[in-house]
């Protein structure tokens, strides 16, 4: 298979300019009608420490972060020896020399470009233009087009004034002449720039911000918490302009409640946040089952248990999304594979919220949440919005009754004539509180029964792949985008591999997962996290008896990981 | 409430009993306090699909069940925390708390400074008994300490807090404090409360002779005391001497405090003006902001 | 099979004496050296509500609180409703008539004796006197001792008075005489007295206390919550004698907090809640796994989800226990099946938290909580306590020592040269902060397989039966005390049936799981909850494919129940 | 604390520095505050193996691992619930507690009230910079209204809180005020705070250069002032107006209110003693209580 795409790390220092150097290449190539998908790896120190940025590119679609770089650039010392052990033969590292802090050994067979960005930029007395030094030489080197980072350069700059734009401009040239000056060994290129589709660049959290925007939210509350805060700065941002609420609530516990009390209200309501957050609104997510109250929440994992490791990537939370309450207390579960699924199941979390009258948790992960991609610019006539199925005045209003799809029309204050309760309690269809065992079996049904329509309302889970497979994947989250280059390059090399794709965790798909196995002689299961969360609800659902293959070291799969387990258990 | 932008009804204060019956102990004081919410809503006339009740769990808690309105059973604790998403959701409408000394200071405790500080427009109505009367008896923040309960049967080792004070140092733009004994001036202290524009807290001692024994009706009768005139309820200063006992070592009765200030939700609506936002938005100009 | 038990059911209105009558009943058999075992419901309401109280009691040991009963004593017109479907050929009714709220309608072959309860306790000038009366008539109808009766009162009434105790045991003597005017037609009789065993009598949230304060306990912080609020009492009545302490705190959370706080502080500490309170704790039980803080934690289960049915019983908090928190978060779950496991598992329940320094959750359920059973008098002395490996003060120390058998020893603040952080954060085995992939492997795996010991530590599964069966049945909670009478009375009908009943919930002993299952042709989980959640771990975790039969009405299962399903699936 | 009852070592404010470097920004405030905090450690001679640090999640609640002493790194909101167990747990040691405002009175508010009524016997240091610092820069409840910040891009809609205020009502016993800027003085009420038998409370204004553009170190310097002398600290009456904030407007800093109470475990002593409970109570008589 002929390389398309490109990889390009950036390693350094957190505020050294890391994260706006890729940014800068990211936006660029995007605009030159490429595909980009990014990774970032943040220190967990409040300032300074090691800070990583990747952007993976190319002219064909990308699914993930790769599996290692191709290009590795190093701010310094500390960036070098992180990422050193990944310098193959054939890889290229471009570092800040000399008069870095560092003296790199470079091994045999991997290109090295010096360039002494500290230097030049200390030269041009601003240690902060370091970035557009190195800048200024990957575009030299790598073919990342001048004319596109300069546009992209100075949409972000000409707001700080003309001489900050021409200061940044001015060092790019630098890092370019020295670039220049350097004989070019190595093969890599950025694609050449294309038309460009009808595209955005958003990161995964901005996305489920604008997936709620545009599934009509009218009202937020969250409390902030790493990895998932920027969606509620998103929102801030955004929903005024709708006529909208944001509000930054005293705790999580406080957010879900008043997300719960503004439902009730008849406002399209959401919240968001972390594992550590999802863990103290449990209580409250009970109130929404029982009372039957529309209630959207985004979890954006991180690495758990506990405080864990807050800015690291995992996916360990299904446990609690689906069995995370006492009593039996049913709810939906989606989980979003990739940015542009952050856009589209925000609405389709939202929709089924308010169709089904209770929690739908929206699993993301800090690895999405921070990863900008290209994706189709949504557009808000294209989305079906759903509203809660509202009384139609005729007789006596019932808030819990029984009907024939076991949901209840429901009212919102100011309705003349429906005057009813929402309660935790249980209750009789009216809402007064009923201890009697035959209404208590009547509503416990009517709460699990009316979610018997999800599978088949909810589309298909995608199955990649035809026919029969020696293996068949299964796996969730932003693991599925890694799953499908590697299916893909395994398939390339002949072998007989499927993959199954669900987006709907809970309920399970059953029938689709098992008609999915029949075809597959054995199941793997890739998946971070520690025991394997996914693996246990597909024994304990359905009849398959999956290879479990969980990992749990705060980095997402690389396609390579998946291949290589893939033989091993072939 | 911005009771004005509110159509009124006529309606007599028994009209506004729910069809469900009242569940409390004979000679709980929560009844009197029931009577005088009905009372107030009749004078004001407010209409029962318009308001929202909404309490968290406990005796006290089960108000809204019994008065005509729409109204939420929320969880121990969060009652106010849901009203303030139900009333930023509806700022029209007219939105009352019902609920305990336990539900509201003990385990409600952390929402209650931001509720107050925010001014969300609601009247929160604190039955205050010194006791968690559903659970059968065991002391609350209002708890004096020589009492013996369910879990101090040696007595307890707290110092009671000061539901009033909390309220004034909160920034509640409107603090009364009323006894069950007294439905009339309960009556009163509500509707003030229900009229007023902002957050709005009146905190009314209720004996629960079932479980608290030491705070009779006696007791009440003989703690509290009106507030003598000449008071200014719009000096905080004035107000909070006054919480923090009368001269005479009585507590207060009647109207502490009472000041206007901006809503959360009018904060709210100038941010929206600010913007320009309006419903009709065409969000798609949000998803241009992304192109690259 | 000779009937050897007798089931006395009293039904009325709270606070007419119910709760006391059938008090005094239970414990006079279990002076008289009877077997005793009850069961209640109480109103849901703050006061007033039907309210009933069932003594089962026997010469030989009692499982469960029995099919039905055989004789009821209806209070008033509101139990009579309740309770008359179960009026079945040769049950009897005792009743609060002439002149009492309701005129029964006695059916076909059921006996009736009529008490003027009410007439007479009117007459005496004293309504609340009602019970004594009814107690009288029930003690000479069924061979209840007098004598024995009389001492119960006495020691209950003569704290309050001469005159008290003289009126009530004058309102005992009018029952009696009322009841020996009429001509006894029912066999039923309660077992004639035996030399009392070593036994007490208690209900299971006092033996939880009594368990705890057995088992060392030193500190004790909980929020009241029904059904586990006695657990506080009991502790609160008696920690102070073992001068430890006990708390009341604001809410769950800072109770969980307030434990974890005094456990590193080098105290044996605990809580107790309900469902609703373990769902606030679950972001904290994350943090005793992660700092690897010994955390024990009694939930007594009541009907779910959210308020529910706070009264009623259920056991559907496995979900919870097991799974409810972010990220992948270890801990030990046990549940009890009856009283007297109530005592010995709270003392197992703190030993195995110090043994392995991380969360244990001890399951009740509503109706232990308030059945009083006669169980032995247990012994400080029989009782093994395990405390928390000490630091041995020698070398360097480090928190997180990966050692042998991956459990860290301990210091306590005050130990000298040993100050270490209890961290929520991953950290390394010094406790310092790392997101070192290797370190977070070597970390995630000290803290599961600390848990790999627990299952050969801790006793073998019990099973009931040898050999191989037709049906093996598979329970847990209290509903074992159910199957084992099920268990046996199907056996007596010739049938092959086992019974397996698992204490401790999780880890789960799969192996002795399928070793059991491998000797019986099906296998039946009954279990009080919606989805089967027993069900759902064995078919997660076994290879055993178990038949579901949850039930879901805020009752316990009777044993005809159970044997009919049995009955039904073979 | 009960200091007396610790044995005292001679240790360098610098001494203390455990050997886990300081993550904070370049000019944080926070560095000014963990300098008074050796400084107080140091003068008092506290020996580390007998302090517990306890915190909670934050930039400031990093504040133990810089400490020699034990140490808990706990939850967002929890330091205060999970200090007041440890200290029960071991009443003879100095007990530290140390977080930020958003940690303290936004998710951790509610346990505030309850351990200062309860004068729990601990320490409670305050870092105040009106900002979350950790999660880059959202607004805290001391955040003032016209700072534009993470979730408030239009200005922030509420009323700032007032820490001493609520301090005061709470009840607990010691109360004062310092700015990161002065850490001698932050030294000093450090001291004095520890020295203190009981609930005792610094607030400590910290600017956040990284996060909180507008409450800078000038900011800070110009809105504190010294508390006038003759002030008396024993007076709540006089705290409490001083907490509202001295005559010319500034904000007091210095002591405003300390008093002598029973602490907690004082109190729960107390009801050992009623009981004449002792460690090897043989627990069997317990046991006898439940025989038919
Ligand atoms: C999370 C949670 N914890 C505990 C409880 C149990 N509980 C119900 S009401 C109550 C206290 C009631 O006291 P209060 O609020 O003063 O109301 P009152 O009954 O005295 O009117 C408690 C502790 C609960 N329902 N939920
Ligand atoms: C349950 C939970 N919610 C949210 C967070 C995220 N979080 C960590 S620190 C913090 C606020 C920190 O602000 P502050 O306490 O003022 O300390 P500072 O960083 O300003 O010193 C938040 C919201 C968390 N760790 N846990
Ligand atoms: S228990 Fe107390 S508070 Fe509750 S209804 Fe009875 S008297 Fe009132
Ligand atoms: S972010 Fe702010 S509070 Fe945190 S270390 Fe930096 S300056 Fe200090
Ligand atoms: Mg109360
Ligand atoms: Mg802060």
């Amino acid at each position: 298979m002929a390389k398309k795409d490109l990889v390009i790390r950036i390693g350094g220092e957190g505020g050294e300019g890391v994260v706006s150097a890729g940014d800068f290449i990211a936006a660029a190539c995007a605009r030159a009608g490429l595909e980009v998908y990014t990774f970032k790896t943040f220190p967990a120190e409040v300032k300074g420490g090691y800070c990583m940025y990747q952007v993976r590119t190319s002219s064909e679609r990308v699914y993930n972060q790769g599996d290692t770089y191709d290009v590795f650039c190093a701010f310094n010392g500390e960036a070098y020896e992180l990422n050193k052990h990944l310098l193959v033969p054939g890889s290229v590292m471009v570092y800040d020399g000399p008069g870095g802090d560092f003296e790199p050994e470079i091994p045999e067979g991997v290109i090295a470009y010096p360039i002494p960005m500290t230097k030049t930029a200390l030269a041009l007395k601003s240690k902060r233009s370091k970035n557009m030094v190195a800048l200024g030489a990957l575009s030299a080197l790598f073919n990342i087009s001048e004319a596109t980072l300069k546009e992209v350069l100075t949409l972000k700059f000409k707001k700080k004034g003309e001489d900050i734009l021409n200061f940044n401009l001015g060092a790019f040239d630098e890092g370019k002449k020295l670039a220049q000056a350097l004989e070019k060994v190595d093969e890599f290129r950025v694609a050449d720039a294309r038309t460009p589709d009808d595209v955005i660049i958003i990161s995964g959290n901005d996305a489920c911000g604008m997936g709620a925007i545009l599934g009509g939210l009218e009202f937020f509350s969250a409390y902030p918490i790493t990895p998932a805060t920027e969606i509620a700065k998103f929102v801030a941002t955004h929903i005024p302009k709708k006529a909208g609420t944001l509000l930054q609530a005293e705790d999580e516990i406080a957010s879900i409640a008043q997300l719960l009390g503004a439902s009730y209200a008849g406002k399209k309501s959401m919240t968001a946040t972390s594992g550590p957050g999802l863990a103290l609104m449990s209580e409250m997510l009970g109130m929404a089952t029982m009372s039957e109250t529309p209630c959207m929440l985004v979890d954006v994992q991180r690495g758990g248990p506990s405080t864990g490791m807050p800015t690291k990537h995992e996916q360990s939370d299904l446990f609690i999304a689906i069995h995370g309450g006492h009593g039996d207390s049913p709810r939906i579960v989606l989980s979003v594979e990739d940015v542009n699924d952050c856009v589209n199941m925000s609405v389709d979390a939202l929709n089924l919220a308010e169709q089904y009258q209770c929690p739908v948790i929206l699993l993301s992960d800090g690895s999405l949440a921070f990863s900008t991609q290209t994706i189709p610019a949504p557009k808000k006539e294209n989305f079906k919005i759903v509203n809660r199925r509202k009384w139609d005045c005729k007789g006596e209003y019932k808030r819990y009754e029984l009907t024939g799809d076991n949901i209840s029309p429901m009212a919102d204050p100011g309705t003349p004539g429906a005057q009813h309760i929402a309660t935790g309690l249980e209750h009789n269809e009216k809402g007064s509180p009923s201890w009697d065992i035959h209404n208590r079996d009547l509503q416990m049904d009517k709460r699990y029964n009316k979610l018997s329509t999800v599978i088949e309302n909810y589309h298909d889970t995608e199955i990649d792949g035809e026919g029969e497979a020696d293996l068949g994947i299964i796996t969730w989250g932003s693991t599925i985008g890694v799953a499908r280059e590697a299916v893909e390059r395994m398939r390339a090399e002949g072998m007989k591999v499927k993959g199954f794709y669900p987006k709907l965790m809970w309920p399970m798909p059953v029938e689709q997962y098992e008609a999915f196995a029949k075809t597959c002689k054995k199941i793997l299961v890739p998946e971070v996290n520690y025991l394997g969360q996914l693996s246990h609800f597909i024994r304990a659902e359905t009849s398959i008896d999956p290879i479990s293959y969980p990992i749990c070291q705060g980095l997402p799969f690389t396609p390579s990981q998946i291949i290589a387990k893939s033989k091993e258990v072939l | 409430m911005s009771l004005a932008a509110l159509n009124k009804v006529e309606m007599k204060p028994k009209e506004y009993k729910s069809d469900v019956s009242v569940v409390w102990c004979p000679g709980c004081g929560h009844h009197g306090i029931l009577n005088g919410i009905y009372r107030a809503l009749s004078e004001l006339g407010i209409d029962p699909d318009n308001m929202m009740s909404i309490s968290g769990i406990g005796c006290s808690s089960r108000t809204p069940y019994f008065i005509k309105s729409y109204k939420m059973h929320t969880l121990h604790g969060r009652a106010g925390a849901v009203a303030t998403g139900a009333q930023l959701a509806q700022p029209d409408q007219c939105v009352m708390v019902t609920g305990g000394d336990g539900d509201g200071f003990s385990i409600g405790g952390g929402h209650m400074p931001h509720m107050a500080r925010k001014n969300v427009n609601l009247t929160y109505v604190l039955f205050d008994n010194g006791i968690y009367g559903l659970t059968k008896g065991q002391y609350s923040p209002t708890s004096r300490p020589e009492m013996t309960a369910y879990t101090t049967p040696y007595g307890g080792p707290e110092e009671p807090m000061n539901p009033l004070l909390y309220m004034l140092t909160y920034g509640a733009t409107y603090v009364a404090q009323g006894f069950a004994g007294k439905p009339k001036i309960c009556a009163e202290l509500i509707k003030g409360a229900l009229e007023h524009k902002g957050f709005s807290y009146v905190n009314i001692f209720s004996q629960c002779p079932s479980f608290n024994k030491i705070d009779t009706v006696q007791y009440y009768r003989d703690l509290v005391e009106e507030i003598p005139e000449g008071h200014d309820p719009s000096s905080l200063g004035q107000a909070i001497d006054v919480a923090r006992g009368l001269e005479n070592g009585k507590s207060p009765m009647g109207l502490l405090y009472k000041v206007d200030k901006p809503t959360l939700d009018e904060k709210l609506a100038e941010i929206v003006t600010k913007v320009g936002g309006h419903k009709d938005y065409d969000v798609n100009k949000i998803v241009d902001l992304y192109r690259p």
